[in-house]
């Protein structure tokens, strides 16, 4: 549960924290959208080392944007050049021999393409989840008219899960505390009962009290409810905001265009 | 104002009615407190005055509930919002979790209703001084004890301004310093002309601020007047409610003459002091009996 | 993004906004069956663009169209939903059992609030998991909205008063589930999502000879539909714990004869 | 000496101290109440006495066995715990089932363990109810269940966590009196408690936290003595103290059968057997 507390209390000085949370949304759409319109794995790569990597030194964040691309990304590029080096459909340049394993030349080339694909779409989300606290991107959404619903939904899930694994942490020792031992297998599965039972019926009876807490409190009772917090944007940024999404529009209708055609 | 009238319910559950026949009125710059024992139906009442209880629970109701002079059959929760407030029992589920701070969660309800960003920003300021929540304003409300966690739900009540207020035991984990700041901020709100409705274990607080107690027992209401008759009678502890500990004392020493025949039998420290004191002076003196 | 509050024609009203996302999403299927991609460079680039995208904008037009019109006890049973979606996908995840299991909420609110709830919780459980896990969830909204909208249609119809017939629903959910997100393994993700388990089935597919997303889509066949029944099984264990009085704030579950009466529902004693 | 306490220090992970050099021991039968500010490292004191925390250093022997290598389960033959929030361990569909839990746990035989379920149902007064779900009772008789699946194991300590909290006034009651039993029956109770009236009228001594170390260890009359206006405001002295010295006596009374005894001599000068209830 480390990326949640990364991502509701990112905080830092640098310039990319202090951006509008809706340009950063644009610049990781936009990144994915151009990496994967290009059929030519140097272009993906091009992407990473000189807009998302410098972004990541820039943002103060590298340590972190590594370790993440390393726990995610790097398995899937793993499982990738395995599937497909050897089974990619209809390839038949063999260049390497594993017992009645083969591995072959399109299945690799197709397999670096995929893999870097992802490495652009994983970290243009990366970047924008540690640079920008989740509260601020709430409340940008909000000034954006999104519907408060969506956003009391995201956001209370957010906040609920580091909850709920707190209380899932004090129900193990209530349940230890009573002789309970979870070792092995079995011990496991019988625990699971008494360890989430109190946990999920919980949560869920808690339900109707919040919803009423919430609609004594006015939810959904203007459509047009009012924000605390002021995020800041800038005329620059709405520009770049354009251009990012005008940039990303054409590369996705060149593409169904190319597609279609 | 809250008038309740012949006033009876049942949960879409229940096998016996949660409130029966209950009648009361709570006047603007009047603090009604509910005291009994537990399932008597307090939670139930404070529910059904907020609005909540049937409309989000569904169940049969019969009698008029009317707050402000609107009855709450006729009046969905919405036509409510900012003039009743709901302070429930447990904080945690009153922290609507839309916002990621103390003060954002506070202006919450404000928000809600649309209230320009200046006008907010100063009243969720002065809420968070008068709940000594300031310093940990920037906190995300979940990291803060379950005491703050209190003090939170109140303020974030408090801060709509509502007319008719209704607390679900506000204060069981909060220490002694925390229950002075929530009283003083009720004693305000009365000063200002809301309407209170309190529940409440802790019977030495609510003898001093209470106007009016009402006593709830399996959903009926046995006894209501102020807390010096009802929280001196002799049934209490029958009807699941802790006697103050002035009073016992002060019913077994009348029992032996220890107790002036013509005082009724004390609910502060104040009135046990200078009853008991004026045994002691007697005593000292010689002159009792 | 999602969701505009501002006067809309009616176009796009909230009950239009979930049709037209379907629509996006069926027609971009259609269009990816249709265009199956014949050259092997075809594969990588454009076509995954336009799975991708056409699932995004689909997921976006569901859940802004469904969250809008949900009352508030279901928007405050919305993130717990989630939340047991991610703590159970989590434990099962590290259990090593070869099982997702990360749907229990999803079909617990389509059961219990209806098909539009249930397909809101689906796309926002992969929003926020894409947001605090792994962004590799977030192409896959729109299979998680049909688990829910599935699920919810299938309450409607009454397949959730006996186990029997729930654990037939489990089966259909998980169909469609399969066939929904085979595109994205295949084309997105070159088909090496997931665990190392479906990686390894979908390679002995490809081994065999089908096409990328053939095969996708038959590992999707074979391992869905189970797991979604045994989800069902836990959403309905769930649902049977929980206290009386719970299902009563719930229109759909308590006016439609959604499950069946039970017992523990009047208090004795 | 069932449990003693040696320079207990512990540090929460972020490196602030949560207790320093705690020392103190206790024996068989006492009736211990923690108290203390929020903060002052109460709950953290408690939660190493059954193995959720572990020291960073010195040692904790209960019932004469170090626990350093003693995993929480192992822990609950001889120390039982009950939480403050029974909803984190209710699980079971009914309440003699939920009690069973830990005699089960701890593999008592099926007699010995039919034995302390309806003993332990008895003494919380749940006997009627045992056949009820915990979903239908009330927040006090479900925090009784959690008391009672705690009394079931029979471990020779039990601590309790804010015991009275949100509980109505007969289960406070029967509380009061089911501590006073556990210790004639020569068990040990630890309490963390802010209910300052339950402390004086049922515990022999008091230990108090403050800033992480002991400030007073201690019998309750001797500590209501010495103790000024509640420093910091964090504890409201019980009802009778108060009553005591605002008339104006030297030594503290504590209960409502104090107060009356010392009215009664008073009111003559010989001494009178007191005839309180």
């Amino acid at each position: 549960m480390n990326a949640v507390r990364d991502t509701a209390h990112a905080t830092g000085a640098s310039g990319i924290h202090r951006l509008n949370p809706l340009t950063k949304l644009a610049f990781a759409v936009t990144v994915t959208v151009c990496a994967f319109a290009v059929v030519d794995y140097r272009w993906p790569l091009l992407l990473f080392g000189i807009l998302l990597l410098p972004a990541a030194i820039g943002a103060g964040v590298l340590r972190r944007f590594l370790l993440m691309l390393t726990t995610f990304w790097v398995p899937v590029a793993v499982v990738l050049f395995v599937v497909q080096g050897f089974f990619l459909p209809g390839a038949h340049d063999v260049i390497a021999q594993l017992g009645p394993l083969k591995l072959k030349s399109e299945g690799v080339s197709f397999a670096l393409l995929t893999a870097l694909h992802i490495l652009v779409l994983m970290s243009g989300f990366f970047l924008l989840l540690l640079t920008t606290h989740a509260g601020a991107f709430m409340s940008a959404l909000s000034e954006r008219k999104v519907s408060p619903s969506l956003i009391y939904i995201v956001s209370a899930a957010l906040q609920i899960v580091p909850a709920l694994s707190r209380r899932a942490t004090r129900i193990l020792h209530a349940q230890q505390a009573r002789g309970q031992v979870i070792h092995g297998l079995r011990g496991r599965a019988r625990a699971l009962v008494p360890l989430m039972g109190p946990l999920i019926l919980g949560a869920f009876t808690d339900v109707g009290e919040r919803a009423a807490a919430m609609e004594t409190r006015g939810f959904g009772a203007t459509r047009h409810p009012t924000s605390l917090t002021a995020v800041p944007d800038s005329g620059v940024q709405r520009c770049l905001r354009a251009a990012m999404m005008l940039c990303a529009v054409a590369a996705v209708t060149v593409n169904v265009w190319g597609v279609v055609r | 104002m809250i008038e309740v009238k012949g006033f009876s319910f049942t949960y879409p559950t229940g096998s016996r009615p949660a409130l029966s026949d209950v009648d009361f009125e709570v006047e603007p710059r009047e603090l009604c407190a509910v005291v009994g024992g537990g399932g008597a139906g307090k939670s139930t009442l404070a529910g059904v005055v907020s609005g909540t209880v049937p409309h989000l629970t569904g169940g049969t109701a019969q009698g008029t509930v009317r707050v402000n002079g609107r009855d709450l059959d006729d009046t969905p929760l919405s036509g409510l919002v900012g003039e009743v407030g709901l302070v429930m029992q447990n904080p945690f589920n009153q922290i609507s979790g839309a916002r990621f701070s103390v003060r954002e969660e506070i202006a919450f309800g404000l928000e809600n209703l649309g209230v320009p960003r200046d006008e907010m920003a100063a009243r969720v300021d002065l809420v968070l001084d008068d709940l000594g929540l300031t310093g940990v304003r920037d906190r995300s409300p979940y990291e803060l004890s379950g005491g703050q966690q209190q003090l939170l739900a109140i303020g974030s009540v408090l801060v709509m301004r509502p007319t008719v207020m209704v607390l679900d035991e506000p204060t069981s984990q909060l220490d002694a310093a925390g229950n002075a700041l929530v009283f003083e901020a009720l004693g305000t709100l009365k000063e200002q002309g809301v309407t209170v409705l309190l529940i409440e274990h802790r019977m030495e607080r609510l003898a001093h601020a209470a106007d009016r107690v009402l006593v709830l027992d399996r959903g009926a209401i046995v006894a209501k007047g102020t807390p010096g008759e009802v929280l001196a009678d002799e049934r209490l502890e029958e009807w699941g409610v802790a006697p103050l500990r002035y009073t016992v004392a002060a019913r077994r020493a009348a029992g032996r003459g220890l107790w002036p025949a013509r005082k009724p039998l004390p609910v502060t420290l104040d009135a046990a002091a200078a009853g008991f004191g004026e045994t002691v002076d007697h005593l000292d003196r010689g002159d009792w009996r | 993004m999602a969701g505009f509050n501002r006067s809309t024609p009616s176009w796009l009203n909230e009950r239009w906004r979930i049709g037209w996302g379907t629509g996006v999403v069926l027609v971009t299927y259609a269009g990816l069956i249709a265009v199956r991609p014949t050259s092997e460079h075809g594969v990588g680039g454009p076509i995954a663009l336009l799975a991708l995208v056409g699932y995004t904008l689909g997921a976006l037009l569901i859940v802004s169209g469904a969250v809008a019109r949900l009352p508030p006890t279901t928007v405050a049973l919305l993130p717990v939903a989630i939340t047991v979606n991610i703590v159970m996908g989590k434990i099962v995840y590290f259990s090593g059992l070869p099982l997702q299991l990360d749907s229990i909420g999803t079909v617990l609110v389509g059961v219990v609030a209806g098909p539009a709830a249930g397909a809101a919780t689906g796309a926002l459980a992969s929003v926020i998991v894409g947001m605090t896990i792994t962004p590799g969830a977030l192409p896959y909204a729109v299979t998680a909205a049909m688990i829910g909208f599935t699920a919810g249609m299938l309450a409607r119809a009454g397949f959730f008063r006996r186990l029997s017939t729930a654990v037939l629903a489990g089966g259909l959910i998980g169909a469609v589930a399969g066939v929904v997100s085979a595109p994205i393994t295949a084309f997105v993700f070159g088909n090496a999502s997931g665990s190392v388990g479906q990686s390894a089935l979908i390679a002995t597919f490809q081994a065999f000879g089908n096409g990328m997303l053939k095969a996708a889509t038959l590992q999707g066949l074979v391992a869905d539909p189970l797991d979604k029944a045994l989800t069902v099984v836990l959403a309905m264990a769930i649902l049977k714990g929980l206290p009386p009085g719970f299902l009563h704030r719930f229109p759909f579950v308590r006016d439609r004869h959604i499950l069946a009466p039970r017992a523990d529902l009047v208090r004795v004693g | 000496m069932i449990v003693r306490i040696d320079s207990l220090t512990f540090r929460y992970p972020n490196g602030t101290t949560a207790l320093d050099g705690v020392s103190f021991s206790v024996e068989a039968g006492e009736r211990v109440a923690i108290l203390g500010a929020n903060g002052a490292g109460k709950s953290t004191l408690a939660r190493h006495l059954v193995g959720i925390e572990r020291p960073a250093s010195g040692t904790i022997e209960i019932d004469g066995r170090r626990t350093d290598g003693l995993g929480i389960a192992e822990l609950a033959r001889t120390v039982g715990f009950v939480f403050q929030n029974p909803d984190d361990q209710l699980h079971a569909a009914s309440v003699v089932k939920e009690v069973g839990f830990g005699p089960r746990n701890l593999r008592f035989p099926p007699a010995r363990r039919t034995e302390l379920v309806e003993s332990a149902l008895r003494r919380t007064g749940l006997t009627e109810l045992r056949d009820t779900h915990p979903h239908h009772l009330s927040l006090g008789e479900r925090k009784r269940v959690a008391l009672a699946s705690v009394l079931a194991m029979d471990t020779p300590v039990v601590v309790l966590d804010e015991p009275t909290t949100g509980q109505d006034h007969a289960s406070v009651v029967l509380l009061g009196n089911l501590v006073d039993d556990l210790a004639t029956d020569g068990r040990t109770v630890l309490a963390i408690t802010h209910d300052m009236d339950f402390c004086a009228e049922h515990f022999d001594r008091v230990i108090v936290l403050e800033n992480g170390g002991i400030s007073w260890d201690g019998p309750v009359a001797h500590w209501l003595a010495q103790v000024a206006d509640m420093a910091g405001q964090t504890l409201e002295l019980p009802q009778m103290t108060r009553l005591g010295r605002r008339l104006g006596w030297a030594g503290p009374v504590s209960t409502v059968a104090g107060f009356l005894e010392r009215l009664a001599s008073e009111a003559d000068p010989a001494p009178v057997p007191s005839t309180a209830p």
